[in-house]
């Protein structure tokens, strides 16, 4: 029946480049090991090793205790995540698509989020949340959504969504090493599954020893001086592509990938804009009260007079559709952002 | 006591079913062969096969009429088959197609029948909510029409299941929750994560009857329901039942099962809830040129569904916007549009 | 013990001048004698008449069966309207705080915001949630919150948030009687209860008969020329009250009460900020990802040229603290909004 | 069997939190008279006094350590009292200071002592999940401490709570749920709204022992407690619990409980469970003037805790932007920050 199992990554390991599952997996296991407080929950995540890789292998070095498949439970699961961080442990649960949120939301924004504030500092709540977003292979609206915006509105919460596998080791161990709840959204088209082909970019040189990267903190992707693309996510490859396009036609684009939405890098963003004076920001989240609003106002507040223009490209404000052609025009493809920068520099 | 017409009616739904799902398998891999890759081939997305839930679709639904509610969960095509939703438009739907249930917007998951009143969700246990909600506008318009949930053994531990008891016991409302066991919860099996093997005993808590039908025996399944969805349809309130079904393929495509004990597997495609129904039938007397024959009806109407859905349009990039709203807003809330496809 | 029952609304009528739940109530009993399907689910709707009066004196006109105390089930009771609305009646049912979304929300998103949708437009889902929102009386962080962001970033809904008694009636009428499942979010502080003094603003004259508000349809609460002040619910209010501060001064403030999130009158915010360049956004919800943001994005798309400086007021990313000197702090005040005019004007 | 020095515990704790309840009470009409206005006065929002609930607090404690968590609702001082919370940082806490449990930032719905592990949601039932979580750590790390999660009657048609009956029961957690049974949820009585009249009952869907106590009786309360907690101190898994108790004020302050029958008023003022256990130990010998000793040293705290609580400053405005994080991000996230207090 089946040509390939889902769970199996990609096998090769050309010098040390990995794919963003396995770099995922690699921070998860060095803090695994070096701090028994670490244990993992989720759905299908000890056998299966994640749906999406995320956890793949991790079973069979720790075992059932700390690799805990869980009932079909998230309110239960999440919240019992929350107590144990409050008990001083460092779980990692996965909430196996972002899209399940709705579910177990109280546990995640009104515990996990608040607990720390709400107590006035006397408690911390050191865990992460796990999950896999974003659409681009017709699963439809309660399968494909990124709920970037949702997640990074409300306060409490550290929002982490990373576009490499550098990226994705680096942000994961900061991530567990945080004292505050993290949420760690992956995208599943970067994840390098064999049964899912990613582009070619999250895939990365990546370092065998352990490393943070620091919350808060943008990544110019691709500096250049005539429009500023703000994007993160699957996106930055997008726009990384549609850039590259562009320069036959000698337009510079400068793409800037947030990397963590809660803190937001608003220094990086105004530095680009009043250099380019244009932005364009291109995000896989619904449009309206959400990720590109938000950065286009922090641009307006801080660098009004240096803007010449403006735009976006999200989800026009539908639920995400099946069929390809009506999913391909709701989300924001390489061309479309190629054809919008070029608009902006005209 | 089921009739040998119901048995008739089962048999053909059940072997209709069963050719779908194996007619959808082999379209789903076009394009997929030899590296499995999700997003190619004509059906893309993630399919849910219900290979082996047949009797549960089947003696569930034989005692139900068009104005009766069912929603089914991410399985469920052998259900939406037994409810009498159009196989045609059903399948152009899975195909993403213009003339399809959903006009392309929904796939496998999410497939609406307005006709005969069926829904489905992607999201577990969340079918239930809605079903208690059709069941409380019946009771309200004082008609006799019932609800049915479908959800599998894994969604009985998520709190959208659980309210739903309560939210229907306390108002006796006219709705049955068939909980399909079929041992597994993608990878996991059921003791892992549930706390009891029979799940219809978490009915004594919420005090509504609870029955477990222990084999996916269609007669067992038809009698069991027929006699909850009288209590239903009578103004006895709800009742749960658990029905033993068994998962013949992967949890969706592409599943290799690495997880699955072999055994598991050998003994799910042995447990044959259709020969045990031709059975029944040959012991009723039905010749074996009848059983062919309703089997070769169905088969036709299912090539034909799959190749009429083949041959429909797929729905224009402008149709995105359509149906977010059934009365959309003169002054336009999405004016941000998002012209470039990739 | 009490001195006053909570669920006593102000009793004097003067002259069909209707505190904001009176006339939301009025128009609910309208609908429920006009249309059988109109029915009432919600925790404490029927004997207490709701915790904030949204459903004062209903049960005795209608009884049991069609003003329903449900269990603290949200999901189920949710679900259930849903489940009901796509039967063909129209449900209303409450939410009691915004706060508690979050043990629903996959009821309130996935299923009675994208039915229609994913339906291809088959099933719709003409069902009102109602709930209460907002802060000032020191309930904290879970009991205070608007998030009207939350819920205008989601496609599918229709969002509502009336600052008056006349709007409330209007929009309410409108709520019922559209097809599509619409969030009536009503200012706890705004309702004209007897234990929660409303301000002034609030309790207008309200026309006995029936009718309708459009959505969609932005109020210019105060015409100005100088400074565009977008906000919504109490905060339509504060700014009024700031404006008239500032008349003496000579500044001279439009306020532009939105009335409907979903869907967003973006011409008359765009028209206002082409007449005054300057745009004040106030907002109760949290800052980050939200309202105020799109409010500036928009208007940066529409009249970039135009605007001279953006500035917004809204929850800083906290969680609601309990303290009122905290509270004070976070919720944005007409002393706030006056001196922040003020800075715009200069 | 309870000692009678147990027996003198729980006394003092009963009438401490009663008198506590009271005391509060009054603070909470300051400002708030003649016109009740919730904003007014030193105490703001909302207060659930959990007189009547005294023995369930005291007797589930009785056996409880400091390293052992407790989770209550929103009706929370009877239980923080007899687990041994801070009883001035709490009131402290109430009054919005800046010495509070929570710097002024919880209030009386979310008290958190890091010290006694106790923690409060004021969402229903939302308490319940991490308990089984830091049950969950306890026995991951092999001590033999064990988690309690209080609840209302109203809290058992929530899916938090019914989620985490499955979850503490497949993995034999350390883990108590207690269910104060008052009859009301609000204005709604139970049989409007709950399907089952003893909610112990669920217990048996979700295989774990369930019992209920079925009257406020401390000694059977802390009799059935301590087997329960026992139980999960010896690693044999969780037990759920119900406690009849009474609710003798308002839902909540400013609550004139139209709704409720001046006869049921009455029966709960009646039953009061502080004279019974008075009577328990009267017959263990102990004189009255232990008792007015034990009252007065109780009635002496509160007063104490009282008036330190209300000399305590407030917090400071600025204060509203610290302890979003504990590790704050370098990038101020938060840099919309809004002066402009009203
Ligand atoms: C709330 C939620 N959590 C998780 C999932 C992912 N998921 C889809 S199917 C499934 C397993 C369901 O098992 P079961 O209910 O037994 O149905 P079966 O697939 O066996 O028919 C899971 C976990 C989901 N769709 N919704
Ligand atoms: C999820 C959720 N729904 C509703 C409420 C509002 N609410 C607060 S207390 C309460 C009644 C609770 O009743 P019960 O659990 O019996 O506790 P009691 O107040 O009687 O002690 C309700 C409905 C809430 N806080 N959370
Ligand atoms: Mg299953
Ligand atoms: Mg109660």
């Amino acid at each position: 029946m089946a040509t390939e199992s889902r769970d199996v990554t990609e096998a090769t390991e050309t010098e040390r480049e990995l794919t963003m599952s396995r770099a995922m997996v690699e921070a998860i296991a060095w803090e695994m090991r070096n701090d028994e407080d670490v244990f993992l929950m989720g759905e299908d995540v000890a056998d299966y090793g994640g749906i999406f890789s995320s956890t793949t292998g991790l079973l069979d070095e720790f075992g059932r205790d700390r690799v805990m498949d869980v009932p079909i439970s998230e309110t239960a699961y999440l919240g019992a995540a929350v107590g144990a961080a409050q008990a001083g442990m460092r779980p990692i649960a996965e909430l196996m698509f972002v899209d399940f949120f709705g579910v177990a939301m109280d546990q995640i924004y009104n515990n996990m989020a608040k607990n720390t504030y709400m107590s006035g500092g006397s408690f911390s709540v050191p865990m992460v949340l796990t999950t896999a977003v974003g659409g681009t292979y017709n699963d439809a609206g309660q399968h494909s959504q990124t709920l970037y915006g949702t997640f990074a509105h409300l306060p409490g919460m550290k929002v982490v969504v990373p576009s490499t596998a550098y990226d994705a080791k680096g942000l994961m161990h900061s991530a567990i090493r945080d004292d505050d709840p993290v949420v760690y959204m992956f995208h599943k088209r970067l994840m390098g599954l064999g049964w899912m082909p990613s582009p070619s970019g999250p895939k990365t040189a990546v370092p065998k020893e352990d490393y943070t990267i620091p919350f808060g903190e943008a990544d110019i992707k691709r500096p250049g001086d005539d429009v500023t693309v703000v994007t993160l996510g699957l996106h930055v490859h997008r726009a990384l592509d549609a850039a590259s396009r562009l320069e036959d036609d000698g337009i510079d684009a400068e793409v800037v990938d947030l990397r963590t939405l809660v803190p937001l890098d608003t220094d990086t963003i105004l530095d680009s804009v009043r250099k380019t004076g244009k932005l364009l920001v291109v995000d896989e989240d619904y449009q309206s009260f959400g990720v590109t609003g938000e950065i286009i106002a922090r641009a307006a507040e801080g660098a009004l007079d240096d803007l010449s223009a403006v735009k976006r490209l999200a989800i026009p404000d539908v639920p995400i559709p099946y069929a390809r052609p009506l999913e391909d025009e709701v989300i924001p493809g390489t061309e479309g952002i190629a054809e919008t920068i070029r608009e902006l520099h005209e | 006591m089921v009739s040998v017409n119901e048995l008739r009616t089962m048999y053909e739904q059940m072997v209709t079913a069963r050719y779908y799902e194996e007619q959808l398998q082999e379209e789903y891999l076009v394009g997929k062969q030899p590296a499995f890759d999700i997003s190619a081939g004509p059906i893309p997305g993630e399919l849910h096969l219900a290979a082996g839930h047949e009797a549960s679709g089947a003696g569930v639904c034989l005692h139900l009429r068009d104005d009766d509610t069912v929603t089914a969960p991410h399985r469920p095509h052998h259900v939406a088959i037994a409810k009498g939703v159009d196989l045609k438009k059903m399948t152009a739907e899975i195909f993403g197609r213009k003339t399809g249930l959903c006009r392309g917007k929904g796939g496998h998951m999410h497939l609406f029948d307005p006709d005969v009143n069926f829904a489905c969700s992607g999201i577990i246990a969340q079918g239930c909510p809605p079903a208690v909600g059709a069941a409380m506008a019946a009771k309200k318009r004082n008609t006799d029409s019932v609800a049915v949930a479908f959800l599998g053994d894994g969604a009985i531990d998520q709190g959208g299941f659980l309210e739903s008891l309560n939210l229907a016991s306390v108002h006796d409302l006219p709705v049955v929750f068939v909980i399909e066991d079929n041992d597994w919860a993608i990878s996991m099996p059921k003791d892992r994560v549930t706390d009891v093997e029979d799940g219809s005993r978490r009915a004594w808590g919420f005090d509504l009857p609870g029955e477990r039908v222990d084999s996916d025996d269609a007669v067992a399944v038809a009698e069991a329901a027929g006699k909850a969805i009288a209590r239903a349809r009578d103004g006895n309130g709800p009742t749960l039942l658990e029905v033993q079904v068994h998962r013949r393929m992967g949890h969706f495509m592409g599943d290799a099962e690495a997880y699955r004990p072999e055994a598991d597997i050998e003994r799910a495609k042995q447990l044959d809830s259709i020969e045990r129904i031709a059975d029944d039938l040959r012991s009723h007397g039905v010749e074996d040129d009848e059983l062919d024959e309703i089997r070769e009806r169905a088969h036709e109407r299912v090539d034909d569904a799959i190749s009429w859905a083949k041959e429909q349009p797929e729905p224009s990039p402008e149709e995105a916007y359509e149906n977010v709203f059934t009365n959309p807003p003169a002054t336009a809330a999405t004016d941000g549009g998002n012209e470039g496809g990739d």
